[in-house]
């Protein structure tokens, strides 16, 4: 008897190259069908996977060996120059990659199972840069298929990764079918995050969506399917009536919630109307509101996420204390604020963002803003945030959205700390203090060092208002009593997990 | 080709044709429906006087609780209170539908008189309706909501788009038939002008099918925004309507259903009311039928 | 007859031209952009442009009109621009799920509607008319979706008899494929079922009225032949239009009930679509529905001669 | 004239009718509908029941039949004897095993009356199916041979025919078929040939008659008119207000009318004898028409039906103050030429001269102040006036159009109402609270208000019955003479041609076939089918109003 996992992602899949978005679930279908060089563990520290290495005394060469046995799943074996092709790719989309390019003197195939890297200086954070899980891990793919162009997507869907995608079955945005990839050698080592031994106990994996969150729930206590990746906090309590059902956290970073003015328009461009609008907001109203349930959400003031060990909360007090009305309402007196409304972008699509912009609009009222709060569904929002044009044209003023921990946990991931105005994420900032801030934090070859730089960052973000950290939180999944083996990780993995019959 | 039905006319003629029972009809149902219409109008247009909420005022602390005194029925998943909201409700949803219904029964009474009676519009009309109608409604509603964003008239524009061929096709039956009507020659041998005779003669006509088409776009309207809402397309979920508190409630269904059941039982006696009056209005104002009772 | 068909087909010309321009520019009116859903949260603007450009999407309008028209005589949809597998797979991959279920819909409806119908006319105001009376403005006055959950609520989490959701294709297994479908189907009827009895009852009320129908009791025959060989069959013209229009409601209903049910059809395909801005899968899919609804209703006026042999085309 | 006087003295009595009522379900206190009624038939006797419309002869019908409509007629004392039990008393079971086999019906419309969805021979075999075992062999010989004893053509075809495949003369013999296929011992005609042209009538009525003495069956017929009643009735009972006021055999009660009522039920019988010849006095012309043609139908490419020629050739012209009759059958395009004139069709080809216009080619707007000099007053009392505006509008719509001034209008109105005899208070109220004869006083007002050179009236007393169609033509007489207008008379009714016209054109197949005076046409016809029409038309030789047979010619 086969044993097949039947899991409810949070998202349907639709873009199958990892590469080309940054969309986790597209992320986790990489995980799934291909494998990485190097892959950070639960202690954010970059372990071996495909290839082990050695970093030259000098800090400007590092080679790395593919192991034995790595194979594609059309059956031929994976060899270094698929290595520096999918690097190469990988690095025109990655932000992380984009600036280890900049400091890139060649990139090379030296035989079959050895790639050297040659910097012009160094970059310390290299290892960690490559071995991330976010937003686009470098993913090793065949030559054919890594060398097409880095805007197109890819067509061919082969990895040397765990499992192998089917692609008969697949149906964007409902199912996708994984079967277990039998000539995969896994590393020795028990799996820890990305890391270590990815040992695949079932013959198939089926991701399905569903659109509606009660029908999950419904579908796991009936049997119909193993395993929900995300459950909504408030319909926690229909679970617990089940015994054949477990509720978890796989995840203990979560995410973290976030709102980014526009730095281009009035009356966001002055930083006092900024610090106001930040003054008047409580992370606790909003978690509250978002989440309900407190087991799940954390009131946390570091930009670079509670757990991390980046973590620093200076200058976040009005925000972890429930907010200061007063103060704001002075602040924004004292600002010159002329009562311009403030375009206010809400999504009514997106359950985990749909709470946020309604808190945040009347805390904003309750300080003296004029809000214009603007329903849209993501898509409009997405298209929208994109303009640089005034608010009242079809531009906007503030937005509200979602961030995986890991996703900004240190500064030259995280897109919102990009100071450098029409190249920076949506709001466009300029600051070159930030972008000097960084360039010094790439400078720090210590974890002390990078801890004292980051927290130079989140001291200026504070007063900046780059953006403003709305707290965290994490969801909780559920599965079935029956699947067992499950490893803590930020990406769902189905390595080592078995099913019961 | 013989005379196939008109999908249109036949819609009317099907709300139309509900014989309703007798005491019903004269008396106690309509009044009925007159009464629970008017106190959801009343209550809705004075909803600020009376309820114990601003419907958007929120409190997180306080989110999905039971009915107690400072919440009459409970709080919803933003802690807001779902009484003054379900009351409040009733103004955008019956605005919705009131608006819905207005717009395409204006809109298409004037294509539909002007495409019965003159054969080289009739065409190209027509051509145009049939795709509109073809269409499918409720995609089109989602595609303009999403160019016009989801404020309460392009959810009132896109309903009334796809139901103005509907109109149409009705208003052109009436029209194709009356124009038959030896009435309508003997207006035409007194020499009166087609304008005259289309607006005095044949529009009338076109009244009482019209009456109990707009109640039926109207109860559709308010149902099909809740659809949009439940799609994520519908208004801004700050503004309570009957459509987005139920689509925001929907998946509390299991824990919380008088999310669901409050606004859904406002707009099921709102819908049921509409029809009764629609089918009344419909009798009183065809005094053929007033004498065929009589 | 013959001539008739030609003659209709060519008719649906002018109007799928229509729904294909309006429908173009419609999608091209509306803001969004697939580029930004392909890239994801943390694409930099320049990034988004290139994706842009790739797509296409920054031809002029009427050069992305003429290649899509032209793909399109050519039989081909194009290719999602999201996923980016062929529209036409995609489609052939969703519209059975879809297809069944309609089916079974219209099928169980008229099964239970045409005898609620019947029986309304034929014990015309008693309380059996009002019973499907009431019935029927209830069905039009409760959300489809809420209808949805009461019946998961009931039947598969209560009663446990069904499955919550899902879908299986019949060659799966015909219990499969009906344990899954029941529920969907039900729902979606409930709408249907209020429409086509309120369309059977008023039609047979009227026929009720005719002289063939006190010829036919002169005769001697019984209740039931006067009511479903006399009165029935003459009938038929106006519940067949009915069920020929109400499937624009089918389809409205479709797409709830696929997120309700988690059943993978068009209609989730298409509300996806448009959320995600995939205008080639969008074009199709309301080109394929307002075709299939075309389609459908030309079969209705062809069968308007097999149920009234006066009607000749 | 030669009436039937059998006599039925020995004749067992079939079916009888005791003190039978009927009122309006749940409403006690209204006049009852029928107020007990007696009467019996014998076996072979035809028992004709006259009287107006309204008075209560089909609900006799249906009474027998049990066929009363359910929540709206109830009987409410009386029996009806048959085969020796009370046929009220019956269940719905028994009664059903009574319809068809004992007693049987044939209704008025038979373009209504058949299922149009069932071939016809299934609808007799239908009869079989009910009351018998028969074997499908048997079943469609029994059939066939009841359609050739109704003198059908072609039997086998007519059999898998539909209703609409046939003529009305067909179908209705299709219903006789079913109503004698299990030779029943009553049979119960109500106005069986009321929607059929004349010369069918005739077949008809003959077809009973052979019928009914070849399986001895007793008939109840029910008309209004009294020349059928000359034809074919053994006894007469005459009805009024739900009572039955007068009962006889035919001929005592044609000659010797007891009851005022009767009296002046046939009094009201407009006669065969044209009106006497009046002079033309040289008055001018005012109605033109000449080589008018009409061709219906599309002639789209993708059609192949063939065009219908409505009316070809027809020319014709009226003097002032003279009455132009336009007689022939059903379809013979009077109607057409009526609707060519008033322009509310555009004609193929040919002229039509108005009072001194020519507006055959006229747009619409150029017509419209023409429109004055001639009006038209339709069939269909019920629906020619605008069921939503009071008398007073509509009368006041056309002067308006002219340019009146509204108070002169509805002052003229008033006057014209009294005019057509009606009340001046008639002005406020809507078309629902008149009876038929009164609308089309009102219908003929409305047209006289525009003070029109020429008054078409398309078979403007058809719809009425005898007595109010009797004033309204004297109405339209009166008027004639008061306002010196031309009339065109279109009728299908000769003796109503023969009542008020001047002159008289035949029509068939859309050609005229004879146009001369009244006088000439009716009593010397030229033409074959003028003569046939004229023979066809039921109790030619009785002169009703003066109860007596007419002098020979
Ligand atoms: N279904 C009904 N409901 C109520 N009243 C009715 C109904 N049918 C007939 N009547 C009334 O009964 C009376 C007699 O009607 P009936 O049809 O017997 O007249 P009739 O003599 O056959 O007239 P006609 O010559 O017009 O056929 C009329 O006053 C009519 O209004
Ligand atoms: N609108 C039309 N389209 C096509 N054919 C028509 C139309 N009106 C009348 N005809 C046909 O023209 C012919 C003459 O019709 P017309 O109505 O003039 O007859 P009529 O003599 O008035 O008959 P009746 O006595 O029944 O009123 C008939 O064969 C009829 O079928
Ligand atoms: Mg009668
Ligand atoms: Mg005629």
């Amino acid at each position: 008897q086969e044993k097949t996992i039947t899991a409810v992602m949070h998202s349907g899949l639709r873009v199958l190259d990892p590469i080309i978005t940054t969309a986790h679930i597209s992320r986790n279908h990489g995980y799934m069908i291909y494998d990485v060089l190097v892959a950070v563990d639960e202690n954010f520290q970059p372990q071996p996977q495909m290839a082990d290495w050695t970093i030259s005394d000098d800090k400007l060469t590092y080679t790395f060996t593919l192991r034995d046995g790595l194979k594609f799943h059309d059956g031929a074996p994976v060899t270094s120059k698929d290595v520096v092709a999918s690097l190469n790719r990988w690095a025109k989309r990655d932000s992380g990659g984009q600036l280890i390019m900049d400091v890139t003197e060649s990139l090379e195939a030296s035989d079959d199972k050895t790639i050297v890297w040659k910097l012009t200086d160094p970059f310390p954070a290299l290892l960690d840069t490559i071995g991330k899980q976010s937003a686009i891990p470098p993913f090793i793919m065949p030559e054919r298929v890594a060398s097409g162009s880095a805007d197109e997507a890819v067509t061919e869907y082969i990895g040397s990764g765990p499992f192998v995608f089917v692609e008969e079955e697949y149906q964007p945005g409902v199912s996708v079918t994984y079967r277990k990839f039998e000539d995969y050698v896994p590393r020795e080592g028990e799996p820890s995050w990305m890391a270590g031994g990815k040992e695949v106990k079932v013959d198939e994996v089926k991701w399905v969506t569903m659109p509606d969150a009660q029908t999950a729930i419904n579908a796991l206590m009936s049997g119909e399917i193993d395993y929900i990746e995300q459950v909504q906090i408030d319909l926690l309590p229909l679970l617990e009536a089940s015994e054949d059902v477990v509720v978890e956290t796989r995840d203990e970073l979560g995410y973290q919630t976030i709102g980014r003015m526009n730095f281009k328009h009035p009356p966001f461009d002055n930083k006092k109307v900024r610090q106001a609008a930040m003054m008047a907001l409580s992370q606790e109203d909003v978690l509250a509101t978002l989440i309900g349930n407190p087991d799940y959400y954390k009131v946390c003031g570091a930009i670079f996420g509670c757990g991390t060990p980046l973590a620093d909360d200076a200058g976040s007090e009005t925000l972890t204390s429930g907010g200061d009305i007063e103060g704001a309402k002075k602040l924004l007196e004292e600002s010159g604020y002329d009562g311009t409304p403030i375009v206010l972008m809400q999504p009514t699509d997106v359950v985990s963002l749909t709470a946020q912009p309604v808190v945040a609009a009347q805390a904003m009222r309750n300080a003296g803003f004029n809000v214009d709060m603007q329903a849209m569904d993501w898509q409009t929002l997405v298209t929208r945030r994109a303009s640089q044009s005034k608010p009242e044209d079809g531009g906007w003023n503030i937005f509200f959205t979602n961030w995986m921990v890991p996703e900004v946990n240190n500064p030259l991931i995280s897109p919102m700390l990009n100071g450098r105005g029409d190249n920076a994420w949506f709001g466009w900032p300029e600051d070159e203090k930030v972008e000097e801030l960084r360039a010094e934090f790439i400078a720090a070859d210590t974890p002390e060092k990078q801890k004292e730089v980051a927290a130079k960052i989140q001291a200026h973000n504070m007063d900046e208002v780059l953006y403003i950290p709305l707290g965290q939180y994490i969801m909780p999944q559920a599965r079935s009593t029956k699947l067992t083996g499950l490893i803590e990780s930020p990406v769902p993995v189905f390595w080592s997990v078995d099913k019961e019959q | 080709m013989a005379a196939t039905p008109e999908p249109a006319a036949r819609m009317q003629w099907l709300f139309g044709a509900v014989a309703l029972p007798k005491s019903w009809r004269m008396g106690t149902g309509p009044m009925l429906a007159a009464i629970v219409l008017t106190i959801i109008v009343l209550a809705a247009i004075f909803a600020p006087l009376f309820v114990p909420h601003d419907p958007m005022e929120m409190n997180a602390i306080q989110r999905l609780k039971g009915p107690s005194e400072t919440y009459p029925l409970g709080t919803d998943a933003y802690g807001r209170d779902l009484y003054s909201r379900v009351i409040t409700g009733a103004r955008v949803s019956l605005f919705i539908g009131v608006g819905a219904a207005l717009v395409s029964v204006m809109i298409g009474l004037v294509i539909g008189l002007v495409s019965g009676f003159f054969r080289l519009a009739d065409a190209i009309i027509m051509r145009i309706m049939d795709s509109l109608m073809a269409i499918p409604s409720i995609l089109l509603a989602i595609a303009l909501v999403a160019l016009n964003g989801p404020s309460i008239w392009s959810v009132i524009f896109a309903i009334t788009i796809p139901e103005i061929p509907r109109v149409v096709r009705l208003v052109r039956s009436v029209v194709l038939s009356v124009r038959e009507e030896p009435y309508v020659e003997a207006a035409i041998a007194l020499g009166s002008s087609m304008p005259k005779i289309l607006w005095q003669h044949v529009m009338p006509n076109t009244l009482a099918p019209l009456t109990v088409q707009a109640t039926y776009i109207c109860a559709s309207a308010i149902l099909t925004e809740a659809i949009l809402s439940f799609l994520g397309a519908g208004v801004s979920t700050e503004i309570p309507t009957w459509g987005n508190i139920m689509a925001e409630g929907r998946i509390y269904f299991q824990i919380k259903p008088s999310l669901i059941f409050w606004p859904g039982l406002m707009l099921s006696l709102c819908i049921l009311s509409i029809n009764l009056l629609g089918d009344t209005a419909r009798d009183l104002l065809d005094p053929r039928l007033k004498k065929r009772e009589g | 007859m013959f001539g008739y068909i030609i003659r209709r087909i060519l008719a649906v010309i002018p109007v799928m031209t229509i729904v294909a321009i309006f429908v173009f520019l419609l999608l091209r009116l509306t803001p969004g952009d697939p580029a930004a859903i392909i890239a994801g949260d943390m694409a930099t603007p320049a990034q988004l442009e290139r994706i842009r450009t790739n797509l296409g999407l920054n031809d002029p309008l009427h050069e992305q009109f003429v290649t899509w028209i032209g793909l399109l005589l050519q039989g081909d949809f194009g290719t999602s621009l999201i996923s980016n597998t062929p529209v036409s797979s995609m489609i052939g991959q969703r519209i059975w799920p879809t297809f069944n279920i309609a089916v079974l819909t219209i099928l169980l409806s008229v099964l239970i509607a045409v005898p609620m119908g019947v029986l309304a006319a034929w014990r015309h105001r008693t309380w059996a008319d009002y019973a499907v009376m009431a019935f029927s403005v209830l069905g039009f006055s409760i959300p489809v979706f809420v209808i949805g959950y009461i019946f998961i609520q009931v039947f598969s989490i209560e009663l446990k008899w069904l499955p919550v959701q899902g879908y299986k294709a019949p060659s799966e297994g015909f219990w499969a494929f009906l344990s899954r479908a029941i529920l969907p189907c039900l729902t979606l009827a409930t709408i249907y079922v209020a429409l086509i009895a309120r369309m059977t009852r008023a039609s047979m009320l009227e026929v009720l009225g005719e002289d063939y129908i006190r010829t036919a009791r002169a005769k001697g025959v019984s209740e039931k032949i006067v009511l479903f060989r006399h009165a029935l069959s003459n009938a038929a013209v106006p519940i067949m239009t009915i069920i020929g229009t109400g499937f624009a409601l089918l389809i409205g209903g479709v797409v709830v009930t696929e997120s309700v049910f988690n059943i993978p059809g068009i209609g989730r395909l298409t509300v996806d679509a448009v959320l995600a801005r995939d205008y080639p899968v969008i074009q199709a899919m309301i080109l394929l529905t307002s075709a299939i609804y075309v389609f459908i209703n030309l079969v209705i006026d062809l069968s308007y001669t097999f149920f009234d042999p006066r009607i000749r085309y | 004239m030669k009436f039937k006087t059998r006599n039925f003295d020995q004749a067992e009595t079939v079916v009888s009718i005791r003190e039978l009522s009927v009122r309006l379900a749940g409403n006690e206190t209204a006049a009852p509908v029928l107020d007990h009624i007696s009467l019996d038939i014998r076996a072979g006797e035809t028992a004709c029941l006259v009287g107006e419309s309204g008075s209560g002869k089909s609900v006799t019908s249906l009474s027998v039949m049990g066929l009363l409509p359910k929540g709206a007629l109830e009987v409410c004392g009386g029996r009806i004897e048959m085969d020796g039990q009370n046929l009220l008393d019956l269940s719905p079971q028994a009664m059903r095993q009574m319809r068809a086999s004992r007693i049987s019906m044939i209704f008025q419309e038979p373009m209504t009356a058949l299922n149009p969805v069932m071939r016809v021979g299934d609808q007799i075999e239908e009869v079989l199916e009910t009351h018998g075992r028969y074997s499908a062999s048997e079943k469609k010989r029994r059939v066939l041979d009841i359609m050739n004893q109704v003198h059908l053509p072609d039997v086998e075809r007519i059999y898998r025919s539909y209703p609409h495949q046939l003529s009305g003369g067909q179908r209705q013999r299709i219903m006789i078929a079913m109503a004698l296929i299990l030779e029943p011992k009553l049979l119960i005609a109500d106005e069986p040939t009321t929607a059929l042209d004349v010369t069918t009538q005739q077949q008809i009525l003959s077809l009973i008659s052979e019928l009914q003495e070849k399986h001895g069956t007793a008939v109840l017929f029910i008309t209004h008119d009294m020349g059928v009643v000359a034809e074919i009735a053994d006894t007469v009972h005459v009805m009024k207000l739900g009572k039955i006021v007068e009962q006889a055999p035919v001929e005592q009660l044609l000659r010797q009318p007891r009851q005022d009522y009767t009296k002046k039920l046939l009094q009201a019988v407009p006669s065969l004898v044209p009106r006497p010849h009046r002079a033309a006095d040289g008055q001018e012309t005012v109605l033109t028409v000449n080589g008018l043609q009409k061709i219906y139908g599309n002639f789209s490419i993708f059609s192949r039906r063939e065009p219908t020629k409505a009316a070809s050739d027809v020319a014709f012209s009226i003097a002032r103050g003279r009455t132009l009759g336009i007689v022939g059958e059903s379809g013979s395009g009077k109607s057409t030429v009526a609707r060519c004139i008033m322009r509310l069709v555009d004609p193929t080809a040919g002229e039509v001269r108005v009072a001194g216009h020519e507006v055959a080619n006229l747009s619409r707007s150029q017509l419209r102040p023409l429109r004055k000099h001639i009006q038209i007053v339709f069939q269909d009392p019920f629906r020619s006036l605008n069921p939503r505006w009071t008398i007073g509008q509509s009368l006041i719509e056309g002067p308006l159009n002219l340019g009146q001034d509204k108070h002169k209008a509805l002052a003229r109105a008033r006057e014209l109402l009294t005019l057509v005899g009606l009340p001046e208070d008639a002005i406020n109220r809507y078309p629902h609270q008149f009876s038929g004869g009164q609308r089309q006083r009102v219908a003929i007002a409305r047209a006289i208000a525009m003070e029109p050179d020429v008054l078409v009236a398309d078979e403007a007393v058809s719809a009425l019955d005898v007595s109010v169609q009797a004033q309204v033509l004297e109405l339209l007489a009166d008027l004639q003479k008061k306002l010196g207008i031309a009339i065109l008379f279109i009728t299908h009714d000769l003796r109503v041609a023969a009542q008020i016209c001047d002159e008289v054109v035949v029509m068939q197949h859309g050609r005229i076939v004879e146009h001369d005076t009244a006088e000439k046409v009716l009593s010397d016809p030229q033409h074959a089918y003028t003569k046939t029409l004229i023979e066809a038309a039921p109790g030619r030789f009785w002169d009703f109003a003066n109860f007596r047979e007419l002098p020979a010619a």
